[in-house]
């Protein structure tokens, strides 16, 4: 009798049209921190690259300075680094119970400011070959 | 079905059950709450004004029960009035102390109010929502104390012994049945059982009551054999909103809202209502001046007037009163900083329930009421604003302590059949009661006495009923509710006549036969409203019948009940208490006395006004 | 008026074999009583404006109910509608097994939170004239269904009942003297006092989906103690520990789906931030 | 006294880690971008001119206690976000400890390099 319908995750995630923008918020906040992380860790490998000397290392980071694809994917490293620095500025001050009637601008705002950065700095990023 | 024992059961969890099982459990008795909503849900949240205690220096408990007896128009008995503005103080410190969010002073003490009626501002609130505050409060303290809650449990009748003399008969406890799985219960209960029902607005077709207030545990203790008192004395609030029944509060009016009508006239001046007070005048009189604009043609859609509060600047307003804005917008989708707010009187509250006496007894022993769905008397003709949440702590907490078996001193009202100072005089037109051939109440009275044999036996008797409707393939309920509504809305609102509320006796006695028909179509065990609200309708139909019945009897003008063709108040033949009995289905209507005389003075009717 | 009522599709077909024959022979007779049967509603809208609502239905028990289905009800619009009226009309005109909590039609029971064109809102509360046509109805997300738009709300109670949701203090004065408090602590706690218990809340943090977070509203309800001057320094330490732990404010995301659907403007995310600051004050000061 | 230290539980100490890293890192990650994108361009990057910039004490101690920041914030940050999943039990110490090695060998990783960047031996 006291049967009862379970509508599990998948309809939950199903719901993501529905969501407002602090899940939106949330949700990127959450993509761009694994991004970073990730990032690091590839950062550091890279980096390591000095330990076997000068030619390696110059090298190394020339040759993938030289693909575009590096390139582009800077460019995206730049608008994830800064969307999760802005958005966490923003979850700073929620932390510290400033602003959070604007909650949803702030984050319009980090969007917004992350787009502008991120086609600003493409010449900075395409040019120089 | 499962059978639960508990010393005392309290059934319904608004404020009136919540003190009393609170008061129970601390005089040591093992209670348990059976309710047909979450207790949060209950009706009582949403009381606006506040709790009328002589709380300060320069009140006096005295004062506070002479302004009640006056506007009682003196239908309120002194015992159970002095009883209410002695304890109510104590009472509402109490709640202070269990952390209840009152409104304060600068000094940090509890703030109170003025309110219509009173001769002092002694109306305790909380905010706009004293009655919110007041049901979470509580619940929380049963909470803390552990006392078993068995929620959404509908209870659809008493277990009670079947001796032909209600006088002679006990209560042993109640069958609930649990919405969400469709199975009966039966609970036994050693101590008593306390109703905490709540009113029985569903009557009316516009009302300021939840969709629950179907006043089951008045029709549960009538049908047992309590008396049902004064029940013709129903309170209608002039401003509540036409699509919703919500309640738009008399401080619009207070600050200087003003009535139009269609023709654009205040017309509570230009009609000479109230040539003095205007607006501000007492609930029953703007209600009627209200339903006389409407009848004359000069209403809204909706049988509305105007509330305009805009003239108060929008600053005084979102000051004041932003909670009117809120009402008004989300229920009426009007926003009253721009347009008028349509306004029409609704039933707001049954001064009359199940007779009980001063400790909540009524004349079965073991059954016990308290709250809005008992009649101790407090009220009379007339509520005071702010008396009702102070009733729903006094006598709740006395019910709950006397079922658990304490000491609360001999009650001076008399209760039961033996009370009859003399026999109704009346005739109905058409024949009054069950429409069949009903058994005893329960038949437990033949077998052996036993508790546990007459809550089965009567549990037996619920589950036929449940099977009945269940299998029946019959008409919807709420056809008959409707109708029922209708015609009680028509006939027995603010303005009564002989001819009105003969026809609606008619008209229930109609829904009566009609509701030999109902079915319920939901063919599901889990959480079958339909059954439930199919079951609720049946005790609407009793309760219009008593309340309709006494209308049509007393031809006089009192408090909230006004006849045509009678304008005075008349002590001489009227300063009594109407009661109600089934009388085994066939309704016996008589009356008994009103006691005056207080602890150390007679209260000597006097005019009332204001 | 009585002739508002639209005599064809009022349900989907597609279960008409599944509904017991006596039901669809009652509806048909009903639905001729209402056409003849002199209406007294009062309404002078002469436009025939019906709104269209979907409604998630399931039932356990009944054939044809087992697999949720969305139903379409078609009920005339009047001005000041709100989602519940609209329910309860086409419950008490089509179907009378349509099931949902409702009680006091005026936002204080709680008991009709439902999920709303993909909102979490109170019926009773919502104009259909403030929403998209049709209108959407289900029950609310991330709590079982035991029926219709009735969900299963032990999960949240039980979230409540771990705060301890009640005034702790034994010591309090006799008789008629009363515990102080400031105007300005009673204004403090004043927005947290207002919860009606209704789970929108809760139903819309993904955080509290599946999980055992606390949520929103139980913490918010330790809020109201906390801030509480009323209650004694030693009570504050220990719910102070209990919103610490494990499930406790540290879950919260800052989401802000549950300030955004409170139906009583309850600013929860501001609490329960608060609480987190509350929280790493008064352990930071031992430091 | 000693009781509050304990209950000064992992949460509370890591939220607050994660927010005082967090504000650490605005500063020094803007600065990083700054420094290794638009004034040196990447592709101009050398071991000679990272070997110049890693020479001087503050900029070495800056980068180090970068790695440190960033490491611990975004490590933790995966934790959290995989107990907020619902992760518990033996699967969650396994994670715990899988990330707290990591995290250690990164570090250590970094500051080899480090060190191998201002031209300093391995021993
Ligand atoms: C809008 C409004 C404003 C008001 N303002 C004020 C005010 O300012 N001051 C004042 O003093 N009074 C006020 N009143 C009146 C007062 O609030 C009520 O009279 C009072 O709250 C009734 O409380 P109660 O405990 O008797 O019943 P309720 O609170 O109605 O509770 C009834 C309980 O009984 C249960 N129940 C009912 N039937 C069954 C059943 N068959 N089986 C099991 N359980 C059942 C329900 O679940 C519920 O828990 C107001 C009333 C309204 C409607
Ligand atoms: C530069 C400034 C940065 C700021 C202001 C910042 C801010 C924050 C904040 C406040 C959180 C906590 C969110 C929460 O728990 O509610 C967070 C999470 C996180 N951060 Fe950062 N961060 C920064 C840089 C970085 C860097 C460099 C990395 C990568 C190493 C990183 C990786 C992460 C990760 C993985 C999370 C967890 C995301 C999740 O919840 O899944 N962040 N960040
Ligand atoms: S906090 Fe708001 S949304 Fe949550 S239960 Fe309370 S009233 Fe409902
Ligand atoms: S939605 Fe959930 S994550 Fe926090 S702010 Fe509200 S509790
Ligand atoms: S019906 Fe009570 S909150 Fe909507």
């Amino acid at each position: 009798m006291s049967q009862s319908y379970d509508r599990g995750h998948i309809e939950s995630f199903g719901r993501w049209t529905e969501f407002s923008a602090g899940m939106w918020a949330w949700v990127l906040h959450k993509f761009t921190g694994w991004v970073l992380i990730g990032y690091l860790f590839t950062h550091i490998a890279v980096l390591s690259t000095a330990i076997q000397g000068e030619t390696m290392y110059n090298g190394t980071l020339q040759g993938l300075e030289s693909l575009l694809i590096v390139r582009f994917m800077e460019v995206g490293l730049l608008a994830v680094a800064v969307f999760h620095i802005l958005n966490g500025l923003r979850l700073l001050f929620v932390d510290l119970g400033l602003g959070l009637d604007a909650q949803d601008k702030s984050f319009y705002a980090s969007l917004v400011v992350t787009g502008a950065i991120a086609i600003g700095s493409i010449p900075t990023f395409l040019g120089g070959f | 079905m499962t059978l639960y024992e508990h010393d005392v059961i309290v059934v319904g969890a608004g404020g009136a059950g919540l003190r009393a099982a609170i008061a129970a459990h601390e005089s040591g008795a093992d209670v348990a709450m059976v309710t047909k909503l979450h207790p949060v849900r209950s009706h009582t949240g949403a009381a606006e004004g506040g709790i009328n205690a002589a709380l300060k220096d320069g009140d006096d408990w005295h004062d506070h029960a002479y302004d009640t007896m006056k506007g009682s128009d003196y239908l309120g008995d002194a015992p159970a009035v002095e009883t209410l503005c002695k304890d109510s103080p104590q009472e509402t410190m109490q709640l202070e102390h269990w952390g209840m969010a009152f409104s304060r002073e600068e000094d940090g003490r509890v703030s109170q109010r003025p309110f219509g009626g009173l001769s002092f501002p002694r109306t305790t609130y909380a905010g706009a929502e004293t009655g919110h505050h007041l049901l979470h409060t509580m619940y929380e303290q049963v909470v803390k104390r552990g006392i078993q809650v068995y929620d959404e449990q509908y209870v659809m009748e008493l277990a009670v012994t079947d001796e032909p003399d209600p006088e002679d008969r006990t209560c042993y406890g109640c069958i609930g049945y649990d919405i969400k799985t469709g199975e009966l219960n039966g609970f036994i209960a050693s101590g008593g059982v306390v109703l905490a029902t709540g009113g029985p607005g569903q009557m009316f077709a516009h009302t300021t009551n939840a969709v629950a207030q179907t006043g089951d545990g008045q029709a549960m203790a009538y049908r047992a054999g309590v008396p049902l008192q004064d029940m013709e004395f129903v309170q209608f609030h002039p401003t509540t909103l036409p699509s919703t029944g919500v309640l738009i509060s008399e401080g619009v009016r207070g600050e200087g809202g003003i009535l139009y009508n269609s023709e654009g006239e205040r017309f509570m001046f230009e009609y000479g209502y109230a040539n003095n007070d205007g607006e501000l005048a007492s609930r029953d009189v703007v209600a009627r001046a209200e339903v006389t604009e409407v009848n004359a043609g000069r209403g809204f859609e909706n049988d509305a007037v105007h509330l305009d509060m805009r003239h108060l600047g929008e600053e005084r307003i979102t000051d004041r009163l932003e909670n009117i804005i809120h009402l008004a917008t989300d229920f009426e989708g009007v926003n009253p900083l721009e347009e008028p707010m349509p306004v029409k009187p609704g039933q707001h509250y049954e001064m009359g329930g199940i007779e009980t006496d001063e400790n909540g007894e009524t004349c079965i022993s073991g059954l016990y009421a308290a709250g809005e769905c008992a009649c101790v008397s407090v009220h009379g003709a007339n509520r005071l604003g702010g008396n009702a949440l102070p009733e729903l702590i006094v006598f709740g907490a006395r019910a709950g302590r006397h079922a658990a078996g304490e000491d609360t001193g001999t009650p001076q009202i008399e209760t039961g059949p033996s009370a009859r100072i003399e026999d109704g005089d009346v005739e109905p037109p058409v024949e009054l009661g069950a429409v069949e051939s009903t058994s005893p109440v329960a038949d437990g009275g033949t077998a052996d006495d036993s508790p546990r044999s007459v809550v089965e036996q009567t549990l037996e008797q619920e589950r036929d009923r449940v099977d009945r409707l269940m299998e029946t393939d019959g008409i919807n309920h709420a056809d008959v509710r409707s109708d029922l509504q209708e015609t009680m809305t028509a006939n027995v609102n603010v303005f009564r006549n002989e001819d009105g509320l003969k026809q609606a006796l008619r008209d229930i006695r109609d829904c009566r036969e009609r509701y030999q028909e109902v079915g319920v179509s939901d063919p599901s065990r889990t959480y079958n409203t339909d059954l439930i609200q199919t079951i609720e309708t049946r005790n609407l139909i009793d309760q219009a019948e008593v309340l309709t019945l006494g209308a049509l009897a007393r031809t006089e003008f009192r408090g909230a009940h006004w006849r045509q063709g009678y304008q005075e108040r008349d002590d001489e033949e009227w300063l009594k208490h109407t009661m109600v009995a089934w009388n085994n289905g066939d309704p016996d209507l008589y009356y008994t006395d009103v006691l005056l005389e207080g602890e150390d003075k007679r209260y000597e009717p006097k005019i009332r006004s204001y | 008026m009585s002739t508002n009522v639209p005599d064809t599709d009022t349900e989907t077909h597609a279960d008409t074999d599944a509904q017991p024959a006596p039901q669809q022979r009652r509806l048909a007779k009903k639905r001729e009583r209402r056409e003849h049967s002199p209406q007294s509603e009062t309404s002078g809208d002469t436009d025939q404006e019906t709104v269209e609502l979907k409604v998630f239905r399931y039932d356990p028990e009944v054939e044809g109910k087992r697999e949720p289905r969305f139903d379409d009800f078609h009920v005339p619009f009047t001005k000041g509608m709100t989602v519940l009226d609209a329910l309860i009309y086409a419950r008490d005109t089509f179907d009378s097994s349509l099931t949902f909590r409702h009680s006091c039609r005026q936002a204080i029971c709680g008991s009709d939170a439902l999920f709303i064109n993909g909102a979490q809102r109170l019926g009773c509360q919502t104009q259909l004239s403030d929403l998209e046509w049709p209108v959407r109805i289900e029950p609310l997300p991330h709590q079982e269904v035991v029926k219709d738009l009735v969900v299963d709300m032990e999960h949240f109670y039980e979230q409540m009942d771990a705060v301890d949701p009640f005034f702790k203090d034994e010591d309090v004065p006799d008789g008629l003297e009363e515990q102080r408090q400031d105007r300005e602590n009673r204004e403090k706690i004043k927005m947290s006092t207002r919860c009606i218990w209704c789970g929108a809340c809760m139903s819309s943090c993904n955080i509290a989906a599946g999980g055992n977070y606390l949520g929103p509203a139980a913490i918010n309800k330790a809020y109201r103690f906390v801030m509480d001057e009323r209650e004694d320094g030693d009570v504050t330490q220990e719910r102070l520990e209990t919103i610490e732990a494990e499930e406790g404010v540290w879950r919260c995301q800052t989401q802000f789906s549950c300030t955004e659907v409170c139906p009583k403007d309850i600013p929860l995310t501001e609490h329960i931030q608060e609480l987190k600051r509350e929280a790493v004050k008064n352990n930071l000061k031992f430091w | 006294m000693a009781e509050h230290y304990s209950s000064f539980s992992s949460e509370d100490t890591r939220w607050l880690l994660q927010r005082v890293t967090a504000v650490f890192l605005v500063g020094v990650l803007a600065f990083h971008f700054m420094l290794l994108h638009f004034v040196h361009h990447a592709a101009e990057i050398t071991l000679a001119g990272t070997t110049a910039r890693m020479s001087q004490p503050g900029y070495f101690v800056t980068m180090v206690l970068f790695l440190i920041a960033a490491t611990f914030h975004g490590v933790n940050g995966v934790y959290n976000a995989l107990v907020n999943q619902g992760i518990s039990g033996t699967p969650r110490t396994v994670i715990k400890y899988g990330l707290t090695i990591a995290s250690v060998l990164l570090i250590a990783q970094g500051i080899r390099v480090a060190w191998v960047m201002t031209g300093g031996n391995l021993i």
